[in-house]
C-alpha cells in the first residue's frame, strides 16, 4: 500500500500541470463544500449593490442584473455545479459497474440485454434526453442528476463490462466458482476489486462530462431553480449581459472551465499512475 | 427584416392564444375595427360603423378592401368568420369575448349588421382584437384554403415562404385596400429567440427591428451607431395568477392572499428588473387613464405599514410562514427575474416562497387546466378597454382562469354591469369599487406594466410606432415601415 | 461474405436498439406534462378545446394504439405532419439534415484536421522525451474545459461587437451562395469542433503512446527504420483504430445534438427543430427527429465498425 | 578453449543496468561480460528474471526508457552502443543486427500484411518473388499465401519464422533471438531452431539465443552463457557446461528440470527465490540458496576466472567440478 | 472396487457459434475417461485438442452436449452441491490469485463457501500453508508480493484446504521456470500421497506430465488418441502423436 501513496505522490504531483490541476481541483472542492459558511456574502441577496454593477473592491466578481454580489453565486455555483455532477457521477458509478460487471461476467442474454440498454441510452441524443428527462420529470437537481446518469451510464457499462470480460476468464474467478461461489459473490468479491482502477479513471471523466452537461441543462433553463445559482445558469444571466456586463460570462465561464479542466488533468494523472503508458522513443 | 423572437405555435388566426401568432397574423390579417393611440377605436376593415342601438350594429366594409388572392372582401366573409370563430368546433377561446350573437345579416356585399342578445360593451374592442380577424370564408368553404396550414388574408402582406424556426418572407399584399401601403415591397421576417444574437442581428444589420422584453436591451446596443429605441407603452401588465381554489395551496386563505399582495414590493420590481422603466400597474391598467385601485392599501400606504398589516394578517389566518411555490415559465426570463425579486420581498413578511421555472407548456398546463399550483408569474394583455380586462375576474366569463380563480358573485354582478357602460364618470367610479373587490378577493394581482423595447435600425429602415398599445399590437402601422434611403 | 456475417448481427442489434429508442422517446413524450394544445391556445385552452385537438391528432386513442400507428405510419416513409404548420415533419428534416450535416462536417473536419496531427505528434514527443509535461496534454484539457455554450456565447460578442466577417445567424443553403454560407456556419463549426479537438488529441495521443508501447514498434527500431518511417508505416494506421471509433462517437453526437450551438448561432439544423419541436409538444417532429438521430448514430457507428474491421483485420476475423 | 585472436564482434564488459520501476531501481545487470565472436551460436540462459533479456536489447540499445545504463560498455561491430548518436545507431541496427523477439505475434505490426512487411524489413523495393524467396528461406512452404495474410492468420510457428525472416532479411552479422520458441509447441520448437541454425551457418554470422529451455540449448548451442542475478556466472563450450557444470547454479538448474529425469526419480528444485537486486551485490549473488556456501560466498564478490575451459564466477567452483559426477549419472 | 471419483462415458461438446447458433464446433467428440481416487490422470495434446475443455467438463462448469458424467459413481447434480468436493488450479500464475486479496483470505474463501466457522477456517489455513510449504506470515501478503512459485503454492494450498475428492490442474506448470516447476511438480506428487485425491494434470509439456501422473492420456482433435501408464511415456508409445510429442523431450 504505501507503494501506492508512493506512486501517488510521484505520478500525480511529479509535473506542474497536475500538480496545477490538484490545486486548482481542492480550491474548488473547499469552495463547493464550505462555500455556504465562508464570509463570502449571500449569494440570493438581491440589491446588494447596484445592478451590474463592475467588479470592485467590494464586489470582486461585480453584481449581477439584480444586484446580487456576484461572487458569492458563483462560489454557489460551484456547489450545485460540482456537488451535483459528483452525485450524479458517483449514482451512475455504482450503477454502470453493476450492470457493466453483470453484462461482462454473464455474458450471452444478460450482456446482450445490457449493452442494447447502454446502446439505446447512447443513441439517444444527449441533450435531447436531457430536455425529455428536464420535461417528464420538471427541472431541478432530480433531473439534473438523471440526465447526467444517462448521458454517462453508458460509458461505465461499456468500460467495467470489457475490463470484466478480461477478468472474467482468469484462473481466480473459475476457482471460486468452482469451489461454489454464488454470482454474486463473484461479482462483488472476486470482480470488483478488479474493475475499480478502470472506474476509478472513467469517475473523473465522468465527472467533467457531467459538470458539462450540468451547466448545459442550466443554461437551456433546466438545472437547478432560481434563484439558486449553478454556473450554467449563471452563463445564461450572463450571457444576455454580455456587452454591458462582462463580468458574468467571464468569471463563472472562467471557474467552470477551470473546474472542468482541473479534473481531466486530475484524472489523465490518475489513468497515468494506474496504467502507465510507457511508450518507447523511435530511436 | 423584422428580428422576430419566437415562431407562431399554429397557423390558425381564430385560435392561436399566443402573441408570438399574433404578431404575424398581424401582418396578414385584418380586423374590422382597430385602435388609435389612445387606445380608441378606429377604423380597420370596416370603415365605419353604426351603434344602432345597445344590441345592434353595422359595419360597413372599406371600399377595396381585397385579399392578397385578389377577391374584394364581402360581408359574407365577416359573417363567416365570425361563425367560425363561434363554433365550437374551431375552438376558438375567443367566442366568449364577443358577447351573445342572436344574428348577423349581410345589409349588402359591404355591410354586415350584428344582433347581440343583449347588451355588450366590450364587442366592439373584441373585434378589433386579432383573434376576430377577417378570413376568406368563400374560399374556405371551397375547401381551397385551409386556415389551420395557410394565411390567406386582407393585411398589408402575404407569406410568399416560410422556414419553420427560421424564416418567414412576406411580400406585398398587391390588393391591400389602401393605396401606396404597404410601403416595403418585401417584409423578412427572421426567427431569433436568442436574445444575444438577436442583438448581435442588430448591430451587423442583418435585422432592421425588433422587440425585447429584456430592459436592458437599449443599453446593451447603444453604443452601435444606428441603433434607435423606442420604448412601448402597453396595457399589459405583468401579473400573479394565485390559487384560490385548491385546497393544497396556503393561498386557498383569502388572508394569505391579500398578506402576499400586500407585501410584494412592486417597486422594487419596477427598480431592479426593469431599472426604473416601467410603473407600477393597478387591476385597471393605469394604461387606460383611470385612477382606480391607487388608493387602495396595496398600492398607498408605506412599505413598511404593508408589512406589518401582512403579518397581522398571516397570524390571524394561522400560518405566519406559509411555504408557497412562485411558477413561471422559464423561457423568459424577465418572469423569472420578477419572481426571484418577489421572493425576497415576500420573505421580509414571513413567506417561504420557492421558485419553479418549468417550460412553457408545463406551465400552462398546470396553471390553467390542473390548477396545480400556487401563484405563477405571467403577464396580462390588457386590450383595448378596461372594461375587457377586468371581465377576467369573472372566471365563467373568462373561463382561462376557473381552475384557480375563485367566483365572488358580488364582483361578478358589478362586472356584468360596467359592461354595458360606456366609457363616462360613472363608469370610472364603478371601476374603482371593481378594482376594490378585486383588490380585496388579491386572486389575480397586477405588478407592473410591460415596455415592449423595440429597437430599430433608423439608418436601415423607417418606422411609425405607437406609444401605447393594447393586445401586442406592437406592429400595428407596419404597413408605413418603409427602408430608409 | 464475412462482411455479411459481420454486419448481421449488428443490424439486429441496431433494429433493437432503434426499436427502444422509438420506444423511449414515445413514452417520456406521452409523460411531459402539458401538450401542444396548451401552446396553441395559451392559457385559453379548455378541456373541449383539449379534447378537440386530441381527436384531430388521434391522441385520445390508447398508447399502444398511437405508437403502432406512429411506427407502421414511419415504416411507409411517413413521419406524421407537425401540428403547428401541418407540414410533413419528414420533409422538414430532409430540409434541415443538410445544415446539421455541413455544420457536423465541418466540425469534424476541424477537429481532425487539427486534433490528429496534433495527437500524433504529442504521442510521439510524450513518448520520446521522459517528461510528460506536453503540449498535448494543454492543449487537451483546455479544449475539453470550455463547454460549447461558453464558447458561443464569447465568440457570438466578440464577433457582434467588432463586425468581423463571421456572422450570427441568418443561414443560407451553401448552394445559393457558399461565401454567405460560410460566413454564418464557420463560427457554429468552429464552436462545435474545440470539443473535437481535444477530444481527438487526447484519444489519438493515447493511442499513439500505447501503439508504441507495443513489441512491433520496438522490433522496427531494432531494425534501424527511421522515426519517419516508423510513424508512416506503422504509428498512424494502428493508432487511427481507436480513433475511428471516438469521431464515429462524436460525428454522431455532432448530427443528433449541436441543440445548444444550433440555438446560439440560430442555426436551422435538426438539432434546432427538435428542441422547438420538444417545447411546442409537437410530438411527430420529436419523435421523428430522435428517431433519425438514432439511425445516423448507429449507422455511423456501424460504419465506423466496419472502418474499423477494415484498418484492423483481427476485428473481422474474431468469431 | 582458449581465448580467440580475432576481434570480438560483440564485446560486453562489466554492463550494469537498471530500470527505475517509479518507487525504486532494480539491477537487471549487474556487472555482466561476455563477448561474441564471428560465425558462433551462444545461447544464454537462466531462470526467469535474471537479465537474459535486458543484455539482448542492451547490445542494439533497445531498452525501455525505464531502463538506464549505470555503468560498463558495449561495442558491437566497432560501435560504441553506449554512446553513438542516433544515426550511427540506426545503421548499425539497420546493417548489422537482427533481431527475433520473444513474441513473434506481438513484434508484427497487427494492421499489415505480412508481405508488406517483410519488404519493409528488407528495404528497397523488393519484388514479390525476392520476399517469396525469403520465406521459403525461413521454410515457410506457402510464401504466396503467407505474404496475403495478416500477422493474425498465422500460427505462431510460422509467425515465429515470418520474424526470423525479416530479422535476416538484410544478412546481418548478429543475430539475437530471445526465446524463439517459448510460444511455441514443443513439435514445431525444433524445427524453428533447425532453421534457424541453418540460416546463421548459411550466413556465417553469430547467433545468440536468449532462452530458459536447456535441453533445447543442449542441442542448438556451441557456447552457452548462464546468468544469475545480473551476471554470466558460467560460460563455456556447451559440452563441457551441461556435462560437467563448474557452477553450482548451473548444476542444480540441470537438476530442476523435468525431462531428464528416470521414472520414479525425484525432481530437485532450487530452495529459495531468485534474488532482486537494488544495488551491486556485494556477495555471491547464488549463495542464499547455495548448498556449498562457505563464509566466504557471503561476504565477497566473486570475480570471473578460467576453470576447466570455461569462464566461471564462484569461490567454489572446483568443489562442484569435483563432485564426482552432474545429477543425471547421479541417480543412474 | 471403489467407484473411480470422476467417470466420462462417450461425452460429446459442441461449441455453438455464428448466428443463431449455426455453426457448431465439437470441441470433445466421444470421450471416455476415469480418475480413480488418489490417481493422478495426466492430459496432454496439442494446443486447441480440447485439453481446457475436458477439464471444464469434469469441474462440471460445461455441460456435456451429449454422454454421461457421473462423480463417485452417482450423477453429478448441481456445482453447488459439490462445494469442497473439487478444485482447480490454472494456469498464469499472477492471475490464479485475485490480486485483491490478501492470500489468507483467497485460500480461505473455499471454507467459508462450505461454512466452516471462523476458528476452524484459520486454524486449517495455517495448516494448509504449512503443508505446501509456506510460512503462515504468507497468510498477510498481497499476491503481487510474491514470486511465482510461490503464488501457485498459494492456488494449490486453496485448492486442497477443504479435501477435494477431485483436482483439476490445467497448465499449472506450464507458465513457471524450471526451477519453480520442480518444486510445484513435487509438491503436487506430495500432497496426493498424503491427501489421495484424483486428479487430472492437464499440459502440453510430456516431461513435466509424466513426471507427476500415473496414467496419461493424449489428445488430438477432441479425442482421446492413447491412454496408457506413465511408464510407457518413457519408452516407446504406440500412437505416432504420442512418439512425436516424446521426441521433442
Ligand atoms: N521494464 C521493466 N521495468 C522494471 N523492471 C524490469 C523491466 N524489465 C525487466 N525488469 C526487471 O529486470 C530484471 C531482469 O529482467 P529480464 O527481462 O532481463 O529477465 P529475463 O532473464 O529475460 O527473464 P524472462 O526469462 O522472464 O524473460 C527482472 O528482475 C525484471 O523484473
Ligand atoms: N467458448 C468456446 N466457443 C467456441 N469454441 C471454443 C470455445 N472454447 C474453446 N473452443 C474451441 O474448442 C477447441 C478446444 O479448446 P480447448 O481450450 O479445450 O483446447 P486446449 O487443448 O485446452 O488448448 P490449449 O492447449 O491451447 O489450452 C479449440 O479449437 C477452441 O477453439
Ligand atoms: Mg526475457
Ligand atoms: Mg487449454
Amino acid at each position: 500500500m504505501s507503494g501506492v501513496r508512493q506512486i501517488a505522490r510521484r505520478r500525480l504531483l511529479g509535473d506542474g500541470l497536475t500538480l496545477f490541476g490538484a490545486l486548482a481541483l481542492g480550491c474548488l472542492l473547499f469552495l463547493g463544500l464550505f462555500g455556504p459558511w465562508l464570509p463570502l456574502g449571500d449569494p440570493l441577496r438581491i440589491a446588494a449593490g447596484p445592478r451590474l454593477g463592475a467588479p470592485s473592491a467590494q464586489f470582486l466578481f461585480g453584481t449581477d442584473e439584480l444586484g446580487r454580489d456576484f461572487l458569492p453565486r458563483v462560489v454557489q455555483g460551484i456547489r450545485s455545479t460540482f456537488l451535483l455532477s459528483a452525485i450524479a457521477v458517483a449514482i451512475t458509478a455504482v450503477i454502470g459497474t453493476l450492470l457493466g460487471l453483470a453484462a461482462g461476467y454473464l455474458g450471452r442474454h444478460t450482456d446482450q440485454m445490457i449493452a442494447r440498454g447502454a446502446d439505446i441510452l447512447f443513441a439517444f441524443p444527449a441533450l435531447v434526453a436531457g430536455l425529455l428527462v428536464a420535461a417528464v420529470m420538471g427541472p431541478g437537481q432530480a433531473s439534473a442528476i438523471t440526465v447526467i446518469s444517462i448521458a454517462t451510464l453508458p460509458l461505465f457499462i461499456r468500460v467495467v463490462r470489457s475490463v470484466t470480460l478480461g477478468v472474467a476468464g482468469r484462473g481466480f474467478v473459475t476457482a471460486a466458482e468452482v469451489a461454489g461461489a454464488s454470482t454474486l459473490r463473484v461479482m462483488l468479491v472476486h470482480l470488483l476489486p478488479n474493475v475499480m482502477g478502470a472506474v476509478m479513471v472513467q469517475l473523473t471523466y465522468a465527472l467533467s462530462i457531467g459538470m458539462i452537461i450540468e451547466s448545459a441543462l442550466s443554461f437551456l433553463g433546466l438545472g437547478v431553480q432560481p434563484p439558486d445559482a449553478s454556473l450554467g445558469s449563471l452563463l445564461r444571466q450572463g450571457s444576455a449581459y454580455l456587452t454591458i456586463a462582462p463580468w458574468m460570462v467571464l468569471t463563472s465561464g472562467a471557474v467552470l472551465s477551470l473546474a472542468i479542466m482541473s479534473v481531466n488533468l486530475v484524472g489523465d494523472a490518475v489513468r497515468d499512475a494506474l496504467e502507465p503508458l510507457k511508450g518507447r522513443p523511435l530511436t | 427584416t423584422w428580428g422576430k423572437p419566437a415562431e407562431i405555435t399554429g397557423f390558425d388566426v381564430h385560435v392561436a392564444g399566443t402573441v408570438a401568432s399574433w404578431e404575424m397574423y398581424q401582418m396578414v390579417y385584418e380586423t374590422l375595427l382597430t385602435t388609435d393611440d389612445d387606445l380608441n377605436l378606429q377604423p380597420g376593415l370596416a370603415e365605419s360603423w353604426e351603434e344602432v342601438s345597445q344590441t345592434r350594429f353595422i359595419f360597413t366594409l372599406r371600399e377595396g378592401a381585397a385579399f392578397s388572392n385578389g377577391r374584394v372582401v364581402d360581408a359574407q366573409d365577416v359573417i363567416g368568420s365570425i361563425e367560425r370563430i363561434r363554433n365550437p368546433e374551431t375552438a376558438s377561446y375567443w367566442a366568449h369575448q364577443l358577447g351573445e350573437i342572436v344574428s348577423m345579416e349581410a345589409l349588402d356585399d359591404r355591410r354586415v349588421a350584428v344582433d347581440l342578445a343583449r347588451p355588450h360593451a366590450t364587442f366592439l374592442p373584441a373585434l378589433a382584437h386579432i383573434t376576430a380577424a377577417i378570413i376568406p370564408v368563400q374560399e374556405y368553404q371551397a375547401g381551397e384554403f385551409n386556415p389551420e396550414s395557410e394565411m390567406l388574408g386582407s393585411g398589408p402582406f402575404m407569406v410568399s415562404a416560410h422556414n419553420q424556426d427560421e424564416s418567414w418572407t412576406l411580400l406585398r399584399n398587391p390588393h391591400y385596400g389602401r393605396d401606396g401601403y404597404p410601403r416595403a415591397d418585401r417584409m423578412n421576417v427572421a426567427i431569433i429567440p436568442d436574445e444575444s444574437a438577436r442583438m448581435a442581428a442588430l448591430r451587423d444589420g442583418r435585422i432592421d427591428f425588433t422587440t425585447f422584453e429584456n430592459p436592458d436591451a437599449p443599453q446593451m446596443l447603444g453604443t452601435t451607431a444606428g441603433v434607435a429605441h423606442h420604448p412601448i407603452q402597453t396595457t399589459n401588465y405583468y401579473r400573479f395568477d394565485v390559487n384560490a381554489l385548491s385546497e393544497d395551496s396556503a393561498f386557498h386563505d383569502r388572508r394569505v392572499r391579500q398578506a402576499m399582495n400586500l407585501s410584494l414590493d412592486r417597486d422594487a420590481i419596477n427598480m431592479l428588473v426593469f431599472n426604473g422603466t416601467s410603473a407600477v400597474d393597478y387591476p385597471v391598467p393605469a394604461a387606460f387613464g383611470t385612477d382606480a385601485c391607487h388608493d387602495l392599501d396595496t398600492y398607498a400606504l408605506p412599505r413598511e405599514e404593508r408589512l406589518a398589516r401582512a403579518r397581522e394578517l398571516l397570524a390571524e389566518a394561522g400560518q405566519p410562514a406559509p411555504r408557497v411555490e412562485l411558477m413561471a415559465a422559464s423561457a423568459n426570463p424577465v418572469l423569472v427575474r420578477i419572481a426571484e425579486v418577489a421572493q425576497q420581498s415576500l420573505a421580509e413578511a414571513g413567506f417561504d416562497v420557492r421558485i419553479a421555472a418549468v417550460p412553457t407548456a408545463e406551465y400552462l398546463q398546470r396553471v390553467f387546466t390542473d390548477g396545480d399550483f400556487d401563484f405563477s408569474a405571467s403577464w396580462l394583455a390588457g386590450y383595448t378597454d378596461p372594461s375587457m380586462v377586468i371581465q377576467w375576474w369573472n372566471p365563467n366569463f373568462a373561463v382561462w382562469n376557473l381552475a384557480f380563480q375563485e367566483e365572488v358573485p358580488e364582483l361578478s354582478e358589478a362586472l356584468a354591469a360596467v359592461r354595458s357602460v360606456p366609457d363616462s364618470p360613472e363608469r370610472d367610479e364603478a371601476l374603482r369599487d371593481i378594482c376594490a373587490m378585486i383588490d380585496e378577493g388579491a386572486n389575480l394581482l397586477a405588478l407592473v406594466s410591460k415596455v415592449d423595447y423595440v429597437v430599430y435600425r433608423s439608418d436601415q429602415v423607417e418606422v411609425r410606432l405607437a406609444d401605447r398599445t393594447g393586445s401586442a399590437n406592437t406592429w400595428q402601422y407596419i404597413a408605413e415601415f418603409a427602408p430608409a434611403e | 461474405m464475412r462482411l455479411i456475417a459481420y454486419l448481421l448481427p449488428r443490424i439486429l442489434a441496431a433494429l433493437i436498439t432503434l426499436f427502444g429508442v422509438s420506444v423511449l422517446v414515445f413514452l417520456s413524450l406521452r409523460l411531459l406534462p402539458g401538450g401542444y394544445a396548451d401552446i396553441l391556445l395559451g392559457p385559453f385552452v379548455t378541456p373541449e378545446a383539449r379534447a378537440l385537438i386530441a381527436q384531430r391528432y388521434g391522441l385520445d386513442q390508447p398508447l399502444v394504439v398511437q405508437y403502432m400507428r406512429w411506427v407502421w405510419a414511419m415504416l411507409g416513409g411517413d413521419f406524421g405532419v407537425s401540428m403547428v404548420t401541418q407540414r410533413p415533419v419528414i420533409a422538414e428534416l430532409l430540409r434541415r439534415a443538410p445544415v446539421t450535416l455541413q455544420l457536423a462536417l465541418i466540425a469534424l473536419t476541424l477537429a481532425l484536421v487539427v486534433g490528429y496531427p496534433l495527437g500524433v505528434l504529442s504521442g510521439v514527443r510524450a513518448a520520446s522525451r521522459r517528461r510528460k509535461r506536453d503540449f498535448g496534454r494543454v492543449v487537451g484539457a483546455m479544449g475539453a474545459s470550455v463547454p460549447d455554450f461558453v464558447l458561443g456565447s464569447v465568440l457570438i460578442f466578440v464577433f457582434s461587437v467588432w463586425s468581423l466577417w463571421f456572422r450570427v445567424g441568418g443561414y443560407v443553403p451553401f448552394g445559393t451562395d457558399p461565401v454567405g454560407n460560410l460566413r454564418t456556419m464557420l463560427l457554429p463549426g468552429l464552436t462545435l469542433s474545440v470539443f473535437g479537438v481535444a477530444l481527438i488529441l487526447r484519444t489519438t495521443r493515447d493511442t499513439v503512446l500505447r501503439v508504441m508501447t507495443e513489441p512491433h514498434i520496438t522490433a522496427a527500431v531494432a531494425r534501424g527504420a527511421t522515426p519517419g518511417a516508423i510513424i508512416r508505416c506503422h504509428i498512424l494506421r494502428n493508432a487511427a483504430i481507436p480513433v475511428v471509433t471516438v469521431v464515429a462517437t462524436y460525428f454522431g453526437f455532432l448530427l443528433g445534438g449541436a441543440v445548444i450551438v444550433e440555438v446560439l448561432f440560430s442555426v436551422p439544423g435538426v438539432g434546432l427543430y427538435i428542441f422547438n419541436g420538444l417545447l411546442n409538444r409537437d410530438y411527430a417532429i420529436v419523435q421523428g427527429g430522435v428517431l433519425l438521430a438514432a439511425v445516423v448514430f448507429i449507422t455511423i457507428n456501424m460504419l465506423a465498425d466496419v472502418l474499423y474491421a477494415l484498418i484492423d483485420p483481427r476485428v473481422g476475423a474474431a468469431r | 578453449m582458449t581465448a580467440r585472436a580475432q576481434e570480438p564482434l560483440v564485446d560486453i564488459a562489466d554492463l550494469v543496468i537498471g530500470y527505475d520501476t517509479g518507487t525504486r531501481q532494480v539491477r537487471a545487470l549487474d556487472g555482466a561480460s561476455l563477448q561474441v565472436f564471428d560465425d558462433e551460436t551462444l545461447a544464454i540462459v537462466g531462470e526467469s528474471g535474471s537479465g537474459k533479456t535486458t543484455l539482448g536489447m542492451a547490445a542494439g540499445r533497445l531498452l525501455p526508457p525505464e531502463a538506464q545504463l549505470l555503468g560498463g560498455r558495449i561495442n558491437v561491430s566497432g560501435v560504441d552502443v553506449t554512446s553513438a548518436d542516433d544515426a550511427a545507431l540506426r545503421r548499425l541496427r539497420h546493417d548489422r543486427l537482427g533481431f527475433v523477439f520473444q513474441n513473434p505475434t506481438a513484434a508484427l505490426d497487427p494492421t499489415m500484411r505480412i508481405g508488406r512487411q517483410v519488404a519493409l524489413a528488407m528495404g528497397g523495393r523488393p519484388g514479390p518473388e525476392a520476399i517469396a524467396e525469403l520465406l521459403s528461406r525461413a521454410e515457410l512452404n506457402e510464401p504466396q499465401r503467407i505474404m496475403r495474410a495478416f500477422p493474425h492468420e498465422l500460427s505462431g510457428g510460422m509467425a515465429q519464422r515470418v520474424v526470423i525472416a525479416m530479422a535476416i532479411a538484410r544478412q546481418p552479422h548478429l543475430l539475437i533471438a530471445d526465446e524463439p520458441t517459448a510460444s511455441l509447441d514443443a513439435s514445431i520448437r525444433e524445427k524453428v531452431m533447425a532453421t534457424l541454425g541453418r540460416l546463421r551457418a548459411e550466413s556465417g554470422a553469430s547467433l545468440v539465443i536468449l532462452s530458459h529451455d536447456l535441453r533445447l540449448i543442449a542441442r542448438h548451442a556451441d557456447r552457452v552463457a548462464v546468468m544469475y542475478g545480473g551476471r554470466i556466472v558460467e560460460l563455456g563450450p556447451v559440452v563441457q557446461v551441461m556435462q560437467a557444470p563448474a557452477h553450482p547454479y548451473t548444476n542444480a538448474l540441470l537438476a530442476a528440470a523435468a525431462g531428464n529425469e528416470a521414472p520414479g526419480e525425484r525432481l530437485r528444485p532450487i530452495p529459495g527465490t531468485p534474488p532482486v537486486l537494488e544495488a551491486r551485490c556485494e556477495a555471491c549473488a547464488y549463495a542464499p540458496r547455495c548448498a556449498l556456501r562457505q563464509p566466504r560466498c557471503e561476504a565477497e564478490r566473486p570475480e570471473a576466472r578460467r576453470l576447466a575451459g570455461r569462464e566461471v564466477v564462484c569461490h567454489r567452483a572446483e568443489a562442484v567440478i569435483g563432485a564426482e559426477q552432474p545429477t543425471r549419472q547421479e541417480a543412474r | 472396487m471403489q467407484p473411480p471419483v470422476i467417470a466420462l462415458e462417450q461425452v460429446t461438446v459442441t461449441y455453438r457459434s455464428g448466428f443463431l447458433g449455426g455453426t457448431g464446433f465439437d470441441a470433445l467428440r466421444g470421450v471416455s475417461l476415469s480418475v480413480g481416487a488418489g490417481e493422478t490422470v495426466g492430459l496432454v495434446g496439442e494446443s486447441g485438442s480440447g485439453k481446457t475443455t475436458l477439464g471444464r467438463v469434469c469441474l462440471g462448469l460445461l455441460p456435456p452436449t451429449s454422454g454421461q458424467m457421473r462423480f463417485g459413481g452417482e450423477g453429478f447434480g448441481k456445482l453447488r452441491h459439490r462445494r469442497g468436493q473439487l478444485s482447480v488450479v490454472l494456469q498464469h500464475p499472477e492471475w490464479a490469485l485475485n490480486p485483491r486479496l490478501r492470500c489468507g483470505r483467497s485460500v480461505e474463501e473455499p471454507l467459508v463457501l462450505t461454512g466452516v466457522r471462523a476458528a476452524e477456517r484459520r486454524e486449517r489455513v495455517a495448516e494448509i500453508l504449512h503443508q505446501v510449504g509456506l510460512d503462515p506470515s504468507f497468510a498477510a501478503r498481497l499476491p503481487g508480493q510474491l514470486s511465482g512459485g510461490q503464488r501457485q503454492r498459494i492456488a494449490i494450498a486453496r485448492a486442497l484446504v477443504t479435501n477435494p475428492r477431485f483436482i483439476v490442474f490445467d497448465e499449472a506448470v506450464s507458465a513457471l521456470d524450471v526451477s519453480v516447476q520442480a518444486q510445484v511438480l513435487n509438491l503436487i506428487r506430495d500432497l496426493q500421497e498424503r491427501h489421495g485425491f484424483g486428479a487430472l494434470f492437464i499440459s502440453h509439456d510430456l516431461a513435466a506430465t509424466r513426471y507427476v501422473s500415473h496414467r496419461i492420456a493424449v489428445m488430438l482433435n477432441g479425442e482421446i488418441v492413447e491412454d496408457g501408464p506413465s511408464g510407457l511415456f518413457y519408452g516407446t508409445p504406440e500412437h505416432p502423436y504420442s512418439r512425436a510429442l516424446l521426441a521433442a523431450v
